[in-house]
């Protein structure tokens, strides 16, 4: 395990998506945005022991494991401000980023990473063997019905998989416990694979945990599924209401509120304590956002590993140096001709 | 008489029925937030957050409207219905015919649809086209806040299954969940009477099959649903200055589909343009053309649909979207050819 | 336990199956006629169970308990010959058999049993508490994304749900532990759901274990998932070619080995090994088709419960008569005037 | 030159394109018993036993498709399109779009199709005009074993996806699975050229978007695919002696459709009659519809189609297919009124 390397992939995609904030923030980017920030430790501890060959299918929060695979950055961000030059020629967008050459896919439809992810799975079985593939999904998505299949069918054809959901806590505006039942480990062990759970914000741990799964389905040992817990740092996407109310409770929250209270007043409608219970489930959901939505430090795995880097502290700073001119570098390039991509 | 946003239109359509009838429940993800107003008012009994499970829980919806509920039963957009068309396809819809009539299951789909606000090809689609082949359904898409609360109450009514289909570029609170998110440095190009509007009081119901003349004309009829009858208005007010007179009929239904009103006006102007948001072929367009010379005409006839996967680039969206300039130019080559 | 009752309702479950293969050898009937014989212990240690406002979602292979349930007989046959009289007017077939008055639907794609009945608790739970449903499906079906969603749905939503999931060993010509991963207990289990296994072969085991888990939907306890297991005793449909073969594996099987053995000497394709993978496989399932599909009385419930009946051998007598003369009737009074349904 | 059946057609050619193509793989439920033949010869690694998880395995073989593999990936029927149609709608419909035209997946999805042997609503649709609006797919159906060898053929070579239709009523191996059963005691109104034919030898492929004109007339275009092309030869070969002179087209495929052939022949006989065992609205029959009018036609028309929900009852489903009786009734009218 390169710590630096680590240390490395981490600070780059955490970099890329504040620069992709910025851009959002300008109105260069369009429709739903939504920053992998929090789980820049799973990316790093997976995507950076894939090699040649091995194929990764993604989600709509694809940018961490895309940058750590090596996509060349300024296309990914030309795709995101709509530049016929982009990555995909402004034609996929932020949920659609394809690179044929990294076997790397992404798809804005909750629960199909999987079974992408399983198809590259198969043609490497038999195309070449010892490359496996890897998905990454989130933990709601564990619901999808093409999702659960998938894990049957990777057990079924024992495929070189290795699926790694990451568990933010949320699912848009619901927690996922609360639509959820069971545990997702023993949901997968359900289905005859090996599943284990793993600290999401430590990059250490992460890594072992996916060396063993990824060493598993090199050597032709089957499928498996690691579960990383993780914090959810910017919401759901870029402007995500349940932040904006977080952030500035009486200014937004009262657009919502409003109507709210007017329905809750309204004649008609549910008894005293199912209307009760609605305002006091809200309430608490707008607590847990706020809880965990403010960039809290303590759970920002960049600032573990930064801990870790202390060793080191000479190389942790030209790294530092580097990624922020390698973003910077990628940025202006992105940004060189920008009339045609942005809004309108 | 109050002016009220399109989304406010659909909300307080639900909102009103369930007041009214203690069967309307709600089902869809994240709709004690999506819907808080109803959720703070009905309370978890009837509004039902789910997991991201559609195959499931429209197929649950199925159940539970076969068994007494009336589920209004929530997809994020429309384009997501793929992983829970066999639901729809396969069930709900064939139940009377397969029950040899004698039973009916009243729900509801809300349907987010198009595109305009640069999410991209998976989040931008229509679909209209092929929900309104399947026997059984019904499928209407309203592009007033008025129609909106129209139409849904119908929807609300009925005993059979309806796709309500909900143009997200004329709904604020769409819009500003999934593209402004706050921001002022983004603009969307939203039909002013489609995104607010007056919703008569008390607000009535509109009966399925029957399509709105938006506007009288004379040389060439612009039939469309949704954002492109307001594309439609704007070319044909800009038409008009060339001296071409355009009559513009929304549909409003597609299943049934308002056959005669269609007919007159293309009687009457011997010209049709069919403006689409969902794709060129297979679809709405080619329905219109069919019921044309079913009925005899030999209209003069074009389209001005879309024609490949929606690209993310808001300026390539643009141009594949059925906009304003694309619809003058169509509709002067069909009157001056 | 109304031991003489279960009996009653096997055999009339038994002895309608047994006039449908008449009349499906006859002509009568068209498309693919799946009979549920094997399953009446299952269908009436179960169905006995369910009153008035409870719900009932089945599959392709929905007579045992159809029958059971007290759907009249005479209609069910007329929709089977496609009479406009029959049960649905002759719209719906064998795979789509409606009574709403039974709150009773089926349907002929694989998995939707279970939303379905998913549907019936949640109406129940709102408009007739203590009422509750029941999605019958077979094994194989537990590989469909709708299927696994609506484990999860039940627990999520805690409805009055139980799913009875008959594995009959097969999925028409596949064997389902061939392509299923983990035990199917374990999975039900593993989305926080009671799940348990039961011989579905003994109609009073069937019983038992049903009552715990339709106890606990009643008193809003949440669904379960009951696994019973139970022979295929007539193959995938009627006419299935594996079974054909299996009886006659000479003449039946000269066709389908024709046409392999000269795919098998070709040149071009696989290596000797896949090819005599292939081969062997084949000859396996044939042989396990074989096994199991003879009618083999040992595995036959009918046999079991009849044993059981010993104490009570007049009134077993009395009911294999009444039996015997209400099927009897209801085939009559089907056929009265058959010209109509009848083939093309 | 050989007569076979429709079915061992589209198994030859498959089998003839695994040989010379390694990277063909074949994945559905039970495949290795209903293609005994290719799992002979080509193993378990080519021949893939799918568990009933349409979703997993059609996104599986888009991935495949993705990743160097040519899948063949089956459906029993089309009906259960339904719950696998995410993966084609949503996916491997759109890489090439999406990637901006840098990546396109081989996939070729077999499904059986169609109806008239009584198995019910779930199990006897067609659907291609629903399939045929999604850009970024070829959709092809055959009528007769050459064709079925041949455009299988192009099918396999195709580097996009590719959903290839087999009329089950056309396949003696899918009536005798799904129908007959060994019995002797029902029939089947099969089209003798259809279940059965010569395919050239060597044979030969078929370029997509190329219509066969079936039969050459005067008076009437009648168009279709499938099993009503035959039902339409048999109507024209009646009509003939009421003096009516019919010209037959097979369009075989229906995205890209061949408007060129279609055109030329509406625009001698001045009639279009679209026969169509998929649904009437918003499909096959209204597309023509509109390519007819683009091209500044104006045909007498008419449309023989499936209307509603099939039912089960056989004599009950014949009346709603497209039969000969309806082609005939409708053809009498266009020409005589
Ligand atoms: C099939 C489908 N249903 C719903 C959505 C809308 N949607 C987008 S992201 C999301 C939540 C996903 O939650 P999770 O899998 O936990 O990922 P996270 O966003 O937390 O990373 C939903 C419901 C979708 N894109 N696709
Ligand atoms: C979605 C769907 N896929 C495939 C089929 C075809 N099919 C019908 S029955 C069946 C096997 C079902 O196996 P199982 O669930 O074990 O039930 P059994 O037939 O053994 O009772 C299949 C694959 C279908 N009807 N629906
Ligand atoms: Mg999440
Ligand atoms: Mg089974």
């Amino acid at each position: 395990m390169d710590l630096p390397h680590l240390y490395r992939q981490m600070l780059r995609a955490r970099a890329y998506e504040l620069a992709v904030e910025d851009l959002w923030n300008h109105g260069f980017i369009s429709g739903e945005m939504h920053l992998g920030t929090g789980e820049e430790a799973v990316a790093a501890g997976v995507v950076t022991q894939l090699g040649d060959g091995d194929g990764l299918a993604l989600t709509h929060r694809c940018s961490p494991a895309l940058v750590v695979r090596g996509v060349p950055l300024a296309p990914m961000l030309r795709e995101l401000l709509g530049a016929e030059d982009g990555l995909c020629g402004g034609r996929g967008g932020h949920m659609h980023l394809f690179s044929k050459e990294h076997l790397a896919a992404t798809s804005g439809i909750v629960g199909a990473s999987l079974p992408t992810a399983a198809g590259f799975a198969l043609a490497n079985s038999r195309l070449r063997p010892g490359a496996i593939a890897v998905a990454f999904t989130g933990a709601g998505a564990m619901n999808q019905g093409m999702a659960l299949e998938t894990l049957n069918l990777a057990v079924a054809w024992r495929l070189p998989l290795v699926i790694i959901c990451i568990d933010n806590g949320w699912a848009i505006t619901t927690t996922s416990d609360s639509v959820t039942g069971g545990s997702l480990v023993e949901r997968a062990q359900g289905f005859g694979m090996r599943a284990e759970t793993v600290n999401g914000r430590d990059v250490r741990a992460v890594y072992k945990a996916a060396a063993k799964q990824i060493e598993r389905a090199r050597c032709g040992k089957g499928p498996s599924f690691l579960l990383a817990t993780c914090p959810r740092l910017d919401g759901h996407f870029l402007g995500d209401p349940l932040i904006r109310m977080a952030n500035k409770p009486i200014a937004e929250g009262k657009k919502v509120f409003g109507s709210v209270l007017s329905s809750v007043v309204s004649r008609g409608g549910g008894g005293l304590a199912d209307r009760a219970g609605g305002v006091t489930q809200m309430m608490s959901v707008m607590a847990k956002a706020r809880r965990s939505g403010t960039r809290e430090r303590r759970g920002d795995p960049i600032l573990a590993v930064y801990k870790t880097m202390n060793k080191h502290e000479a190389e942790r700073d030209r790294i530092d140096a580097e990624v922020a001119a390698e973003i910077e570098a990628a940025v202006a390039e992105a940004l060189a001709d920008v009339g045609e991509g942005s809004d309108g | 008489m109050q002016v009220i946003s399109f989304g406010q239109a659909v909300d307080r359509a639900i909102e009103d029925a369930m007041v009214r009838d203690e069967t309307i429940v709600l089902i869809g993800e994240d709709v004690p937030m999506l819907r808080a107003p109803l959720f703070a008012r009905f309370g978890a009994d009837r509004v039902l957050a789910a997991p991201i499970s559609e195959a499931a829980f429209f197929g649950a919806a199925a159940g539970a409207a076969m068994a007494g509920l009336r589920p209004v039963v929530e997809l994020y957009m429309v384009d997501f219905i793929a992983v829970a068309l066999d639901a729809i396809l396969n069930h709900i819809a064939k139940l009377e015919a397969f029950s040899g009539g004698k039973w009916r299951a009243p729900l509801v789909v809300r349907a987010p649809s198009g595109a305009g606000y640069g999410d991209g090809g998976q989040h931008g689609q229509s679909l209209w086209g092929s929900l309104a082949s399947i026997p059984g359904l019904t499928v209407v898409v309203a592009s007033t806040p008025a129609d909106a609360y129209g139409l849904m109450t119908t929807a609300l009514a009925h005993d059979g299954p309806v796709i309500f289909m909900e143009p997200k570029l004329l709904s604020e609170e769409c819009l500003e969940f999934l593209g402004r998110g706050g921001r002022d440095t983004v603009t969307f190009d939203v039909p002013a009477d489609g995104g607010r509007g007056v919703v008569p009081d008390p607000p009535h119901a509109i009966p399925f099959g029957s399509a709105a003349v938006r506007r009288e004309g004379a040389d060439l009829t612009i039939a469309s649903v949704a954002v492109g009858v307001h594309r439609a208005l704007a070319a044909a007010a800009i038409l008009e200055s060339d001296g071409i007179s355009c009559e513009v009929l929304d549909l409003r239904s597609l299943r049934p589909l308002d056959v005669k009103t269609v007919v007159a006006s293309v009687g009457k102007t011997g010209r049709l343009l069919a403006v689409d948001e969902d794709y060129r072929e297979y679809g709405l367009s080619g329905e219109l053309a069919a019921v044309c010379l079913e009925a005899g005409l030999s209209p003069r006839f074009d389209r001005v649909c879309v024609e490949d996967t929606l690209p993310y680039a808001r300026h390539l969206e643009k141009a594949a979207l059925p906009n304003v300039d694309r619809i003058i130019r169509a509709a002067r080559e069909l009157v001056n050819a």
